[in-house]
């Protein structure tokens, strides 16, 4: 179930500096959306105000119609809202199976923290090794994330936001540091594994992935909306070029 | 003035700079541009010895400096301006700037004797001595760092993404206070995202991408469009 | 077995509760100095239960592990939203409290013609229901070791299910933990709770093994070296704390030799050991890697 | 009531001086290192003890059994620092904490094994009569402990704002990546760090120990005890709070060793420190605990 999402006005400073100005992005269910914009310009900020990181001093953020201000972020997440990291947020001393069940622990109820009976021990087990399986993972499943190349380490994050089967999700730079080849590789995977079903927001600097994934990019450029719209045409606007690519109009 | 040859280094197994080698030439501004995760600001701190590359050679004026301690290598006049703003927020202004004299302490005077022209050079600055830096504006931050590096007299100052989280009027403001530290004959060495407006400035740069160098020479050389392409969208296009 | 190495292996026994009540806290990312206090609540309460309420033995040390599990829990609802340094002094805090407030305890009872329970600073005389049983020393060692099991058992069937992978996650990364949607409070309290009752059941049987305590005997030392068990011993097994227990117990009965140096040595030995394994000697790569061993 | 209530904060304050001394002994080696070092106290409690063994020789006078004083604590610190601190990775927190309280162990069976009575005696300054000011009495030893202390911690400060060390000191405390890059020495200043707050805690250990006129190797735990509590009550990482959360401890404990005894002022002392803690986490300096929350989030 793909989950609708309204941002309205959002705004949120962090020490005097203005991360985000009024900001509005509607999303209905099961868009993606392509956010970009120069390093600093709030795309991180706005998904830590998503997951409830942060408190936004001003404005609203609906999913579905339910207000998340105020949430804490382990309710959002039991909302159904999942993400990666631009830095890798990887539990670096639990192997890197654990790493995805991490997702599978929320909303348990009491009894399952001393006792899984064998058969949904067997279940979960299954159904992870698959998810590991999709993204070459299963072979180092016993392994700390300290000993995955970075292009796994990602893989892992996106694997264990799928453990957790969210609504929307919120993809940080899902390429940063890979070369066209695994861009590539990363881009299907998402495509054919996270997308379907799911409303999503990507922040990637690799047009090679916005385009292939996103019809419809927003940009941030200091924490202000500068534009939305279908991909080809905010590409094409010279403000865009301009704000990402440097002063010079091309 | 700072040859760098194959340098490695790596976080845990993943290998950030897979031999990385380049030239600083003295005198003038030297850019690395290239995609994030490309390995740019891990070039920055192996140099300035907070990462340790595990081989490779950097060379100062022929002198070996990889493998020495970050402290030595600031003492040798290689200053780094890290990204994001790294200053002292609960020290004044003013102590921050003597904090970047420190590599100077043997000489007379402590190295302060340069106090009174940085606060010249940036009178925003001087306004603010006695203020605590984490009451600055992003700006105002930058200008302290890169004040802060000037107070150790730098054989070359490496520049770690100047403009990051600034709005454009204060990137332009920066990028004059680059531009007017190359014309006084400055070794610059500037990572930087912002492709045109490096090169607009540089002398010399260098493309980074994937931990190795893929390119290498002169802005005007080359389509500067077709670079930015490549570095930043991602776009295969033969070199 | 001789007289003396029952006392020993005994000894080991009973600072395993403490050492794997502070190493539960540890997983779960919290400084704890102050387990010493459950241990003492739950040898006293037991105490009181068996020797003033002449209840029976079993009773007894359950009222002792309830009533720390519960207060380790009440503790822990306003404590748990402390950042690190802030908790360890709370804790430690509370432990004092605990520790000065059975100095001025008194609750005597006249019992078969003895007045009988704890006097403040005087402690807390025969506490005799073993002696009364006529349990050995070797026949209460087993049961010391059934306690440990069935502890050890419990944090198995935690790392079965989920509770272990809750607790390590929450520790690791309290912020990650929240994204995940679980509810970072609450398993933190559900921790304390479980650190009180495992220290209160050791204090419980320790009560019963000495039949005299007093509340000088649970001050803060004790409470640092059951943290410093689960360190040395490391953090990646519930057998972590055991072996720090076996090697500080266990080694300084041995090096007697080594007489009044002993702390010395093991001082230094210690020290030695976090030099070169910051996690303990069963950290968590090595204990994945035994396990992929016996797997094998 | 009232007169008692003013006798018990002059004692207060004075006790709380050393207190407070204790305390920024902690709070300088935390905020440089940012990690906990335990063995504190006992450092200090070996150089006591090199000034009580100084008296007992050779029944020295007050300035060298100060001097051996300083000269056992600041050795017995840079042992611990070199062992528990210097050798361990910086992300070890950790460890470094239990690895100093292995070495507290080492030191106080090291004290036990040279000195294996319980007490020992330890020069006073009780030779000056009491001063009477009014209705109250000033214990000239309090005055002396008092005015100590604060001339030690104006010295400091001139320290931490004028020299280069202290500058130095206090980059390392604000942002160690910033220190480093500027050219800090950042393994020889946390170093240096290290004894001056050993110097700081011998000072403390000695008017402590010269009020008592007697000593026992338990003063290691004590001085743990009291510098930790009174960091925390003030607000971790901060000089000022230290202190004031040292004055806080002595005049509570003054008060409520006169009223209660020493079995209440225990639990009333421990009781307000736990309540401070869950009600004020950010001490009486109020200065709030930002920086793990920022720490965290900048991961993000």
């Amino acid at each position: 179930m793909a989950a609708a999402v309204e941002i309205q006005g959002l705004s949120c400073r962090f020490g005097g500096v203005k991360a985000l100005d009024a900001v509005d992005i509607r999303l209905s269910p099961g868009e993606v959306l392509g956010l970009i914009g120069p390093n600093g310009s709030g795309k991180t900020s706005l998904f830590n105000l998503l997951t409830g990181h942060h408190n936004p001093e001003a404005g609203a953020i609906l999913l579905d119609g339910l207000d998340l201000a105020g949430q804490s972020p382990s309710q959002i997440a039991r909302f159904g809202i999942a993400r990666t990291f631009q830095n890798l947020r990887l539990l670096r001393r639990l192997s890197v199976y654990e790493n995805v069940r991490a997702a599978r622990h929320a909303c348990a109820p009491l009894r399952d923290a001393f006792w899984l009976s064998p058969a949904a021990r067997r279940q979960e087990r299954d159904s992870l090794m698959n998810l590991l399986d999709i993204f070459g993972l299963s072979e180092k499943a016993q392994k700390t994330p300290a000993e995955l190349t970075l292009v796994q380490m990602r893989h892992l994050e996106i694997a264990r936001l799928l453990a957790a089967d969210p609504k929307l999700v919120l993809l940080d730079e899902p390429a940063a540091g890979m070369t066209s080849a695994e861009t590539q590789a990363i881009t299907e995977v998402i495509a054919t594994h996270v997308l379907p079903g799911r409303s999503a927001i990507v922040i990637e600097h690799k047009m090679q992935l916005v385009a292939a994934l996103c019809p419809r990019i927003a940009v941030l450029n200091a924490g202000r909306k500068i534009a939305d719209g279908p991909t080809g045409q905010v590409l094409a606007d010279s403000a865009v070029r301009q704000s990402y690519f440097g002063a010079k109009p091309c | 003035m700072l040859e760098i040859r194959d340098i490695r280094t790596s976080y845990g197994k993943i290998a950030a700079l897979k031999g990385v080698s380049l030239d600083i030439a003295d005198g003038g501004l030297t850019c690395l541009l290239g995609p994030n995760g490309a390995g740019k600001t891990t070039l920055i701190w192996t140099i300035a010895g907070i990462l340790k590359a595990h081989s490779g050679s950097m060379k100062l004026d022929g002198e070996e400096i990889s493998g020495m301690r970050p402290h030595s290598i600031v003492s040798k006049g290689v200053v780094t301006v890290p990204e994001n703003r790294l200053v002292f927020p609960e020290m004044t202004v003013k102590d921050n700037l003597i904090a970047g004299a420190f590599s100077r302490r043997k000489e007379k005077g402590g190295g302060l004797d340069d106090l009174e022209e940085v606060l010249e050079r940036f009178p925003r600055l001087r306004e603010r001595a006695n203020q605590e830096a984490g009451t600055l504006s992003g700006g105002e931050q930058q200008m302290l760092a890169v004040g802060r590096a000037l107070m150790a007299r730098p054989k070359i100052l490496l520049m770690d993404e100047p403009s990051t989280g600034l709005a454009p009027i204060i990137v332009e403001e920066i990028f004059e206070i680059i531009g007017r530290l190359r014309d006084e004959g400055r070794t610059i060495f500037l990572v930087e995202q912002n492709a045109h407006l490096a090169l607009d400035y540089a002398d010399h740069f260098y493309l980074l991408e994937q931990g190795h160098v893929t390119f290498g020479g002169r802005p005007g050389e080359v389509d500067h469009d077709e670079l930015i392409q490549r570095a930043y969208l991602g776009a295969r296009k033969a070199s | 077995m001789d007289a003396f190495t029952i006392s020993v292996l005994s000894n080991i026994g009973l600072f395993s509760f403490l050492a794997i009540s502070a190493w539960v806290l540890l997983i779960c990312g919290e400084i704890s100095f102050g387990q010493q206090a459950y241990f003492a609540i739950g040898a006293y309460a037991g105490g009181i239960a068996t020797a003033v309420w002449q209840w029976p033995f079993a009773l007894g040390v359950g009222f002792g592990v309830v009533l720390g599990a519960v207060i380790g829990g009440l503790v822990a609802w306003p404590t748990t939203r402390l950042s690190g340094m802030h908790y360890a002094i709370a804790t430690l805090a509370f432990a004092e409290f605990v520790r000065s407030c059975l100095n001025v305890f008194s609750y005597q009872r006249e019992v078969d013609g003895y007045l009988t329970g704890p006097d403040g600073a005087n402690g807390f005389r025969d506490i005799r229901w073993a002696y009364e049983a006529g349990v050995e020393p070797l026949g209460y060692l087993g049961i010391i070791a059934a306690g440990l099991a069935a502890v050890i058992g419990l944090i198995a069937c935690m790392a079965r299910g989920r509770g272990m992978a809750q607790l390590r996650i929450v520790g690791e990364d309290p912020i990650l933990a929240g994204m995940q949607g679980l509810n970072v409070n609450r398993i933190r309290i559900a921790a304390a709770t479980l650190a009180g009752g495992i220290a209160a059941l050791g204090g419980a049987l320790y009560a019963h093994l000495a039949t005299y305590v007093e509340p000088a005997q649970f001050g803060v030392m004790i409470g640092v070296h059951s943290l410093a068990y689960g360190l040395i011993g490391g953090l990646g097994t519930v057998f972590g704390p055991i072996l720090g227990v076996l090697v500080d117990i266990g080694l300084l009965e041995s090096l007697r030799v080594f007489s009044s140096y002993r702390m010395i040595v093991f001082g230094g030995l210690v020290a030695l050991v976090l030099i070169l394994r910051p996690r303990g000697i069963l950290d968590e790569k090595t204990v994945r890697r035994i396990q992929a061993w016996l797997r094998r | 009531m009232l007169l008692d209530i003013v006798q018990n904060t002059l004692d207060g304050l004075a006790i709380g001086s050393a207190y407070g001394l204790l305390a920024i002994g902690f709070t300088l080696i935390f905020g440089v290192m940012r990690r906990l070092n335990i063995a504190f106290g006992p450092s200090i409690m070996v150089g006591i003890f090199a000034g009580a063994w100084l008296h007992s020789q050779w029944s020295a006078g007050m300035i060298p059994v100060f001097l051996a004083t300083l000269a056992g604590a600041v050795l017995a610190s840079a042992y611990v620092e070199r062992i528990s601190f210097a050798a361990i990775r910086g992300d070890a927190a950790l460890a470094s904490m239990a690895s100093s309280f292995a070495i507290w162990m080492q030191l106080e069976e090291a004290v036990v094994h040279v000195f294996p009575g319980r007490t020992y005696a330890f020069p006073t300054l009780q030779t000056i009569p009491m001063l009477e000011i009014g209705p109250v009495f000033l214990r000239p030893e309090y005055l002396a402990m008092f005015l100590t202390a604060a001339a030690l911690i104006l010295l400091l400060q001139w320290i931490l704002t004028r020299t280069r060390f202290g500058l130095e000191v206090r980059t390392l405390a604000d942002n160690p990546e910033a220190a480093r890059v500027s050219g800090v020495n950042v393994a020889q200043v946390a170093f240096l760090t290290f004894l001056l707050a050993a110097v700081i805690g011998g000072v403390a250990g000695f008017l402590i120990a010269a009020t008592d006129g007697q000593i026992t190797p338990k003063i290691g735990l004590w001085a743990t005890m009291k510098g930790l509590i009174a960091m925390v009550i003030g607000g971790l990482g901060s000089l000022r709070g230290a202190l004031i959360g040292g004055l806080v401890l002595g005049v509570v404990e003054a008060q409520a060793q006169w009223f209660l005894g020493a079995a209440g002022r225990e639990i009333v002392t421990y009781t307000l420190l736990f309540l401070a803690l869950v009600m004020l986490p950010s001490g009486l300096a109020g200065r709030a605990d930002a920086g793990a929350r920022t720490e965290a989030l900048r991961r993000l």
